[in-house]
């Protein structure tokens, strides 16, 4: 049984992952960087180790550094969270080696899924479906388009040497294929001196859907239903959402099928995510698999009822699921939000700072995964990622509603979030009405630009308030200024403005 | 006595005619309010005017004078003009447009430094990188400038406004 | 449609009604008194009107100050939220006269509920248990020993005029019943020149278990299931959770039948809860009802996935309710406790007072109703609660740890708080196997004491941190007077500490 | 220099041994102790004592020289004694063990005064009851005395440890 965890991370999700070892009793270890001593992490842990300077692969990074501390502590778990040394095969190794409980995939598993050919293949022959697509570099004309033909339009032909573009075509039109293979094999043989080509399906207007799934140490696993993450910028996630608004109930399931068949393939154990690309017609298709707890793992945990911190731990301890497949259910609709330290306005630029006020939105349905506090400041060494906000509701539109509600009162001050440019995602009418795919951001920049949401008063208001504050300040500095020229009071303002104007 | 405070490109004129606990009135740009201002935290000000409730952020600039005002929706740079800032208003009206300081508009760790002191940079070229939480940031001259200074090496941690490079 | 609501109200009911309000796309104005400009209930409404001085009744309950805001802010239904004006059949009467929506039940409800013996006559005819007794005086010691008879042993007399436990009398055994009586009616006489008793079964060990009602304006009423109540400290609820552990899903359907026919018997319309006392053989007698949203009713929303206020808002706007008995479940478990700004450990005395510091508890599965910040006066004037925390669990076990946790994580500085005195009732033996009764705090008082429960090192630490703070303050004053001392550093320790000590 | 702190009935001694950043050495009552330190916020201090991790909140008391301790579980009051206090502690010893004054230990209203100057009152008799948050409490005295001053009426608002009446 596990006694006493070692968290190998940092933020918020150190301190979710502690949140439920405290509820199972565990001891929590955490470590800590230079620039986090005053990181929240610290403050929750019953016991704080420092591993080394700020930048990461300095400390969290660390494989030995945090073995060390395993061993001097008494961890019996390492829980890696998500980044750092999560996916990290060699990590998940050494922990073994050393009799340390990882909690997460063996290397086997990390390793299978981390590398895209073979994780494709593996899929192939676990009949999973891929995007369809060749597996090996063509070489030669008539194969190519042998190939389109086979596939079917649109596709993407890229170099196989290739990167950057190059050699890359998109081939909407059967009169197209001929001219964009051969114009794609000799733009790759000028720039990488390898003529070559792979040819991809196209995947026109893509949804990303990935598939919670858990899988015990005797061969049990099951899937807690899909996440819809369409709503990306720059392949971020922004917003996640559980139940997906595209998807069917007869989809559903048996997308369900293919990543608990997915996460069979590779002995799966632990929490797991399979990713897909889904098209308008509800196609899917595997992407990846991460081999450990998602970021927007929450939505997931509110709509199922699940603790899937709790259950990695169940599951490292060596436990049997305590459900089978068919005791699941997903109840009623959760949202989550990233709120970001950056300027959204001003080309998301990150924002690091010192925290000077923060109001946290509470009340019915609303869960808030956060780490910082007012004085803490962000460093500028990590992720941007402030906290998340997930909110429940019986029906998708009163989630939407509620999530407007808690941004509305969620305030912090002293760094720019991007909490305005979240509220404007929930406004455009495409995120409303569930009808968006990857391209939601882009297509929607109509939507998503700054605006200005109050008439002339809140401006007024503004200017009475700096005022008001600044000529506080001075009567404090120089009492009896202010209070003495109001002696007359303002009765007989208009004198006044006419003299004393400046 | 009446202040002048700007925000956004609006100079407004502003004075305080009476006071009687949380209750002032204002004469805001010949506009007169009557309303109910009281500081509930630190730099938090809950506001009733014609019964409706604002709650107004502030958070000091560089100095006493400048605000960032956080309203529901919208965020406001405020500064108050007295003959002090109006003197170095002016002053800075004729040194032209561009600076001749590059700052850091963000806290950061300069990762790459591009020219040495006495290099001639084109318009558009880059001279120093930045890099915060992930993300780097270039550092742009708007004109042909010469490199007058370098006031920070690789691996130095900037803070915002901090000046990195002098060029003239 | 309803599209503006006064909250004639505040703490944290009134926040959590305005937030719903907002969720649905209602204005809402908040009413405050002398005591409240800085309350955040204030701060939360689109608008607010002071409507009087500090006490109550010279503010939130003059009826005719909130009418007439009500009129002059064009809100078009008033939510009384709970206590002050919320079982005021007058008011009810008033906005109705007014034209204004009452979010609540008609004077009607309110009448018949409110009086207790009318209740009693109602219920009795409607088929719904009541705790079996006399309904008319009883004068004559030959009737009395009959009607014990009747309603069998254990049974309370009690003097029909009286109060303050005088002819008071509980009767166990058969052979104490004539003696009883007796001295019952002449200590009646004596005290009250009337030697007339009541009769009533004794319940010897109580649970306080209570159902949720909706009804709507067309004759449908539904249960949202139990809870029990039976954690109390004078006759003030304190921890309430759902389910209870001890009903069976049999006497839960009977009792929710009951409690439907309870209200349907007065025609109920709106949110309300029917009171039961149950006793250790699950048979239930109907106590009271309350006409309104109660303060314990998130445990509900958590448990049935039913927003309470939004459904009082739909049901005052005519629409029918839209669920059927069958489609409400309860999904795993809820837990509540109130934070009271009191003194637990020093007989309960209330501690009103500033918040220095709040740190409040987050993550999976907690809700947190509260209305206090840093820097807010809780005033002397109103009821001591300053927030309520709800967790859930997929278990009654995992809602307990995850309670421990939410309030081990709780912090409030400036004021006292009933945290740890809660914190102490969850580790409770009879609380976490669940069999308790309303005797639960004056049977438990020897786990409910304060305890030490760090060892020497943590006052150690309290006492480092003081002195570590003192001197830093110091060093402010007298700047190097610290570090002076410290020139030679700590090698010397030995010879410094003879030379200065004191 | 070592101090004198108390903490329920102990006088501790504690002495500042060395002091680099946020890591201090402390000799308390002969016991040597490291840790790091570090106010994270206001009143809000991180410790980290041989790895552990303690979050101690301080809140003064009526003076500079005094605390409420709050660790994990329990809440301390400390006390710093020098020779200011040390006067104050003996001053006061001379005047016994009980008080001549009655004072509020909580803010509230005054909603009954049951005597008037020059009374006498009788051990355990009720002088002053006051009302907060819908709970009354009454001050009684706790030996015979006579009621030298009110210094409260009827309606009053009291703040914690106000002095309602002078006894003798």
């Amino acid at each position: 049984m596990i006694k006493k965890v070692l968290v190998a991370n940092r933020g918020e999700i150190a301190i979710r992952i502690m949140r439920s070892c405290r509820e199972m009793g565990i001891r929590t270890i955490g470590v800590f960087s230079e620039a986090d001593r005053s990181s929240m992490h610290v403050r929750y842990a019953d016991e704080a180790y420092f591993i080394g300077p700020s930048p990461s692969v300095d400390s969290y990074l660390k494989i030995e550094k945090i073995i060390e501390v395993a061993k001097t502590s008494g961890a019996d778990a390492i829980h890696p969270g998500y980044g750092f040394l999560s996916e990290n095969a060699n990590f998940s190794a050494r922990c073994q080696e050393e009799g340390i409980i990882f909690i997460g995939p063996d290397a086997h598993a990390i390793n299978t899924m981390g590398d895209k050919i073979t994780a494709r293949k593996t899929m192939i022959a676990a009949g999973v479906p891929v995007v369809p697509g060749t597996t090996e570099p063509i070489k030669d004309l008539k194969k190519a388009v042998e190939v389109i033909r086979e596939i079917g339009l649109p596709v993407m032909i890229k170099a196989s040497a290739g990167g950057g573009g190059k050699g890359m075509r998109l081939v909407k039109e059967e009169s197209q294929i001929l001219d964009a293979v051969s114009s794609a094999r000799s733009e790759a043989k000028a720039a990488f001196g390898d003529d070559a080509v792979y040819i991809e399906k196209y995947i026109d207007s893509p949804h990303h859907i990935e598939f919670q799934i858990l899988g015990d140490k005797h061969g049990h696993v099951v899937h807690l239903f899909e996440r819809e993450c369409s709503v990306q910028r720059r392949h971020q996630k922004v917003v996640e959402e559980t139940p997906s608004p595209i998807i069917t109930s007869k989809v559903r399931a048996e997308m369900g099928e293919a990543a608990v068949a997915a996460a069979k393939a590779v002995n799966y154990h632990g929490a797991g995510t399979i990713e897909f690309i889904v098209d308008d017609n509800l196609n899917y298709y595997f992407l990846e698999m991460n081999t450990r707890l998602q970021v927007e793992h929450p939505v997931t945990e509110r709509v199922v009822g699940v603790d899937l911190v709790k259950q990695q731990i169940n599951i490292s301890n060596g436990f049997e699921l305590a459900f089978k497949q068919e005791d699941l259910k997903q109840h009623g609709h959760a949202i989550e939000v990233r709120i970001y330290a950056e300027d959204s306005d001003n080309n998301f630029m990150p924002s690091p700072g010192i925290i000077k006020h923060i109001t946290e939105p509470l009340g019915l349905g609303v869960r808030h995964d956060g780490y910082v506090y007012e004085g803490y400041e962000i460093p500028i060494y990590y992720d941007p990622m402030i906290s998340k906000l997930i909110v429940w509701g019986e029906t998708r539109s009163e989630a939407i509603a509620r999530m407007k509600r808690a941004l509305y009162n969620y305030k912090i001050t002293g760094v720019k979030t991007s909490i305005p440019y979240l509220s404007r995602i929930l406004e455009v009418p495409a995120f409303v009405e569930g009808r968006y795919n990857t391209h939601f951001i882009e297509e929607n920049q109509q939507y998503l630009m700054p605006r200005k949401n109050c008439d002339g008063q809140c401006e007024d208001v503004a200017i009475i308030t700096a005022f008001f504050d600044y000529i506080t300040k001075l009567e404090k500095i120089q009492p009896q200024a202010i209070t003495k020229e109001l002696g007359n009071n303002w009765k007989d303002f208009g004198r006044k403005r006419s003299i004393l104007r400046l | 006595m009446s202040y002048e405070l700007k925000i956004n490109d609006r100079i407004a004129n502003i004075e305080l005619l009476s006071r009687d606990g949380n209750i002032i009135q204002v004469m805001l740009d010949k506009k007169l309010y009557e309303l109910d201002i009281l500081e509930v935290e630190r730099g938090v000000y809950s506001i009733l005017l014609d019964n409706n409730s604002f709650n107004v952020e502030l958070v000091e600039g560089k100095n006493a004078k400048t605000y960032t005002v956080n309203t529901l929706y919208e965020s406001f740079e405020v500064e108050v003009i007295d003959a002090e800032s109006k003197y170095l208003k002016n002053r800075k009206k004729d040194e032209g447009e561009d600076q001749n300081v590059i700052a850091s508009p963000m806290p950061g760790k300069v990762v790459k430094v591009l020219v040495k002191e006495g290099d001639k940079v084109k318009a558009g070229e880059t001279v120093v990188v930045v890099s915060a939480m992930k993300m780097e940031s270039e550092y742009k001259v708007k004109q042909d400038r010469v490199i007058k200074k370098l006031l920070v090496k690789v691996g130095d941690t900037v803070s915002s406004d901090q000046p990195m490079v002098i060029i003239e």
